[in-house]
């Protein structure tokens, strides 16, 4: 699936959201000696790729594999930050994060806010999410809503290769703590052009993908790759739909959601992560606060149901994960309310 | 070789049909995991994760513990150990393939053993939790003035989590009838023991005061008469023991990973040799207790209950999809 | 404050909301021998005085002072509670709760749904939360909403002394975990009456505190009586309020949720908790999503601004802190909207 | 008592000035707290967690370490440590009494210590989580190659948390320039020690491979050579050191605690005898270092600072309601 049509005198390469946060995080390291990677099994290239080939080429001290344990590798990250240092510590799966918790809340969140703006903790924790198929309870889960609205903490969750890339690098230059989700599904699944030249995607300013007028469905990760599918199916029906992606989960773009909101006054939120709770809850009661008098539908969200994550055999997978199908049948369901 | 007057085994209290017993439960262990791994080439399965190289000191762990007496939490490559404690081939085999009559209703990966009828502690994934329901497990058994161990196994990598401090220090306040058995593989899938660990596990018990021994995983007699000891102490209120079994972790981490980025064949060929299933296979020939033909009899039982084990799975049906719903909370509300 | 009006008749004792609390976990002690207490310090009444004289009525094994370790806290009490004790853990202050996530989430919530029903884990987890004054960043925190939306687990909060004593009841006698918060000022702040014998107060089901017509307040524990305070001022001024007491945080009560803000069709969600992220915008949502047409106005939340957590300084503490002032002029404001 | 030939502190290299002048700070230390105490009393202040027979194995090892060079990851009772480090009482008075102008503008508990210029890292309440920044920034400073050394200090009660576990092993495991030090008070709140700790702490160090030591906390100059003996260990690459200072906590636990419903008065006013202050005392003029006239004006200079400090906290401005809002992020941001 490729994001952006290729035009005729594009130069841009294409590769997949893989490369681009390996190439961002390889990028940095290079413009800037203080920024290293650390974490788990990321000498021999991480058990998701994402460092393959780092170690052989900056030394295993600037890629470093650390012994198993979640709490210590944020822990020390926020140490070696909070001396200027510029850490990317990978969680292996996000499932695995929560040893993390209190180092993160706890911690990082707060270090600039407590010390009245002496200390900062720059640093960037790669979080690979989602259900890829395969994975069972604890390799497919989605926990960005447990940090959402954790003051002090900012949240990206890219969705293609070129964002993927530019919010790696806004990330490790951002003076604050970056939880960055990057989706497992998109790695291989997601390819499309990446500048050769040095570029950052701002944090905090969502994106339109896609134009539309009768319903809005705002989106972030795999899902918005979902939601496009099905707006380009529907599309055939003669329902036209406005597509956003979050791509920063926090601080959201506020400006932006009510924006694609009012812009068709039917809204869908769509994610992979439960329902109760979730990132969507809040972007609804956004709108339920600041553009209640334009909607002309009640405010939809589509996501799996409120179980601990999707199960392993086929058939539990293939009940809990969000298809296409069920997608288009909610949209549809909006546009002729 | 000269035999001692009296054998090994019968010195550590166990008859002929135990050992016996013992090394068929190894070999069943062993061939399961080839099997499971077959099959998961053939594109049946998604996912295993394998246990060759270790089976010795489970198999010789579990029958130092009390079956359905004893509550067992093994982490994920402990299948010689759940078939010793009472799992049946066909029961591996269901989770393996994801069936409905699982005991987890094809919910969790394979390697996630769990069922209340043996005693087994359900398993999650995040490495080293289970530590520390084991020392709760513990706790329950001093309250209640029950006469039980709580027996827990982990990685040498998962024994760094801070959960694993925290329960050696809970027990050691409180002298509590648990066995921690550490299975050092050497690997924590790439990173060797030695980036991994600082010092010795062995040595940390020392630190929480309760005794720690380091014992050969290749050889089950002395694994047994360990384990034994630590249960013995542990009934007599004497508290926790960590036990350290040096292992080597034959294939790589799990059907996803490629070991030969991390360590060279000839690594893994060298501690091939080492088999304990080998070892304690000429051992009991050479006391005399098991023959060529029972040898292969033992085998071919195996392959048999196998062969039964995985057709049974491969035909059993799914888990209806809408099961997925059920068991979030307790059916009838749980309350009151 | 009291929350029942004390009838003439009525032989009830009023106790504090921390009595209220002890009470119950003497009562159940007495009922089940498998119901134990353990946490920091408790031995000698807990910092709070939740525990005291409790050691030396049931004995230290039953009241048992654990090491400063929340994360075996949580844990060792699941390893009980699957071979069948009613561990009810005391978390010191919910700032602390954090070392202890990965057993509350990724264990005890999971636990009956990964093993498909063949284990279960009937913990109780109390966790003190909310200001009181004088606590500053790490003692007065309100972390619900971590944990809020982890399907398995369920989350009770009360803010009266019958609710406290019904409610701890109700989760020592659930089959699944529950997260019982307790907010620190209630503790003696509050009492109201609670019968001498055994009752308890279901799980999942709110109250009404206050019948009103004009204005909905959906409120949970100290905020509650906030509400309560300022719902009886403006009534001087012609505002007619209903008040709804969530007690339950997890899973919500929809049809009380729905009832309430139908009620009025003008809501305001008022909690301690931050804003964004907050179990505020769950409500809203479900609002947005199932009564929209029935809103007379936005769904408004009323809460401590974006911030980490209360400064120690006074001047910061009555910045941070919701007033009845202050939520008097949000009510008024959505009144006359 | 005769006195050698060269004095203790002279083998240590410590000039008299030197000794003199953590002599001072102790003084300081223990008068500041006593004061901070009555001003809580007064109701003026709302908090105080005192280090009361901490102060000289804190000074102690301040000595040891290099100010504005080396990182300190202090906890809430170094009130005694962060003075030898280069925070004033002024600075400490005005944390105390909350207002804007202390570095953390009044927005912490009093005793989280914090100063980026003094090289004294922000600190929270959860217990032990610095242990693991300690780490890393013994980390950055061998990526690095500075010669400087991580130096963080935590209860006995705290050194049960896991993450003190984690610390221990990845400082071991890359044999980072960090020192340990557990200050073990004897209680944690209410608990005691032998309630609260399996074993014995200092015991711990052996299982991560690098050296432990037992000191006892009252002895200024043993304090002072362990840890100068842990930081040159640093200094050359050979990894941590875990020092456990032997000390007791004579208050309560803070201005909220009554200790009287855990220990006895007997047993607090025997181990008041054992103050290290007055033991350093009796050390200094004992080699002729210390005279009553300086004492006496060590003591005066001392109270007079102190006096000016509070005077000047209690008449400072809070901060301003609306900074509340301020320092969530970077103030441009934070971005690119
Ligand atoms: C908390 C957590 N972090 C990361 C992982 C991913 N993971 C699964 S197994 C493993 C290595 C475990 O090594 P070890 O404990 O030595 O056991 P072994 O696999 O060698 O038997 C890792 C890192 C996990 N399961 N849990
Ligand atoms: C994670 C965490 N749990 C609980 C507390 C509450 N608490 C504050 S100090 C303390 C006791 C600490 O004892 P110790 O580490 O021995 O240090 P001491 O106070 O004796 O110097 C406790 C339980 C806390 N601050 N952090
Ligand atoms: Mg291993
Ligand atoms: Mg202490």
């Amino acid at each position: 699936m490729s994001m952006r049509k290729t035009e005729v005198e594009s130069e841009m390469p294409i590769i997949t959201y893989l490369e681009a946060i390996r190439s961002a995080m390889c990028e940095e390291m290079v413009r800037d000696d203080n920024v290293f990677v650390l974490g788990e099994d990321i000498g021999k290239g991480g058990v998701m790729n994402a460092t393959k080939g780092m170690r052989d080429r900056f030394g295993e001290r600037r890629v470093l594999d650390t012994p198993l344990t979640e709490s210590a590798i944020v822990g020390v990250a926020i140490g070696a930050a909070m001396v200027d240092m510029r850490p990317i510590a990978e969680i292996q799966f996000a499932d695995f994060i929560f040893p993390a918790t209190n180092q993160i809340i706890s911690e990082a969140a707060k270090i600039r806010y407590r010390s009245n703006n002496d200390w900062q903790c720059p640093i960037v924790i790669r979080v690979p999410y989602g259900a890829t198929g395969g994975g069972g309870l604890y390799h497919s889960q989605c926990p960005e809503s447990v940090f959402f609205g954790t003051p002090g903490l900012k949240i990206v969750a890219p969705s293609t290769a070129y964002d993927a890339k530019g919010l790696m690098k806004a990330s490790v230059r951002d003076d604050d703590p970056v939880l960055y989700f990057e989706h497992k599904k998109c790695y291989l699944y997601i390819s499309d052009e990446v500048p050769e030249e040095d570029y950052t995607v701002p944090i905090g300013i969502a994106a339109v993908r896609r134009e539309g007028g009768d319903i809005t469905v705002i989106a972030y990760g795999m899902a918005v790759h979902h939601a496009l599918k099905a707006s380009e199916e529907l599309a055939k029906e003669g329902i036209s739909t406005h597509v956003l992606d979050l791509r920063t989960l926090h601080p959201l773009d506020q400006p932006a959601i009510l924006e694609a909101a009012a812009k068709t006054g039917k809204i869908l939120i769509f994610h992979e992560d439960n329902k109760t709770g979730g990132i969507g809850a809040e972007i609804s009661a956004i709108l339920a606060e600041r553009l209640l008098y334009e909607l002309d539908a009640p405010i939809m969200r589509f996501c799996p149901p409120d179980i601990p994550a999707v199960g392993m055999a086929p058939t539990l997978e293939k009940f809990y994960l969000p298809t296409v199908d069920r997608l288009k049948k909610a949209m549809r369901q909006l546009a002729e309310s | 070789m000269s035999l001692p007057n009296v054998t090994k085994h019968r010195q550590l209290g166990l008859m002929d049909d135990q050992v016996l017993k013992m090394y068929s439960v190894m070999v069943l262990a062993r061939k399961f995991d080839e099997r499971a791994t077959l099959i998961q080439r053939s594109g049946k399965t998604a996912f295993h994760i394998s246990s060759i190289g270790q089976e010795t000191a489970q198999v010789a762990a579990a029958f130092a513990l009390e079956p359905h007496h004893d509550y067992f939490l093994p982490y994920y490559r402990d299948y010689a150990f759940v078939l010793s404690v009472g799992m049946t081939v066909r029961e591996l085999m269901l989770a393996l393939f994801l069936k409905a009559e699982d005991v987890n209703g094809g919910r969790q990966m394979p390697g996630h053993f769990g069922y209340r009828k043996h005693h087994i502690v359900t398993a999650s994934s995040p490495v080293a939790t289970q530590v520390l329901h084991a020392v709760g497990i513990a706790l329950t058994a001093v309250m209640k003035k029950e006469d039980r161990v709580a027996f827990v196994t982990f990685g040498e990598g998962a024994s760094n989590q801070g959960d694993v401090h925290e329960a050696f220090n809970f027990a050691g306040v409180f002298k509590l009838p648990v066995i921690f058995l550490c299975e050092n593989n050497q690997y924590a899938i790439s990173i060797p023991a030695h980036r991994q660990v600082a010092g010795r596990i062995v040595d940390r018990a020392a630190g929480y005061g309760f005794p720690g021994v380091r014992v050969d995983g290749n050889d089950a007699l002395e694994v047994y008469r360990v384990v034994r000891e630590a249960r013995d102490r542990a009934l007599r209120g004497a508290g926790p023991t960590l036990i350290e079994a040096m292992l080597y972790r034959i294939p790589p981490h799990s059907t996803s990973d490629d070991d030969m980025l991390y360590r060279t064949k000839e690594e893994v060929e060298y501690y091939k040799e080492q088999d304990g299933i080998q070892h304690f296979r000429r051992y009991l020939s050479e006391c005399g207790v098991l023959n060529d033909e029972q040898d292969r009899y033992i085998s071919e039982n195996a392959v048999r209950e196998i062969n039964e084990a995985s057709r049974y799975a491969d035909q059993a049906p799914y888990p209806a999809p809408e099961d997925a719903m059920r068991h979030v909370y307790a059916e009838d509300g749980g309350g009151v």
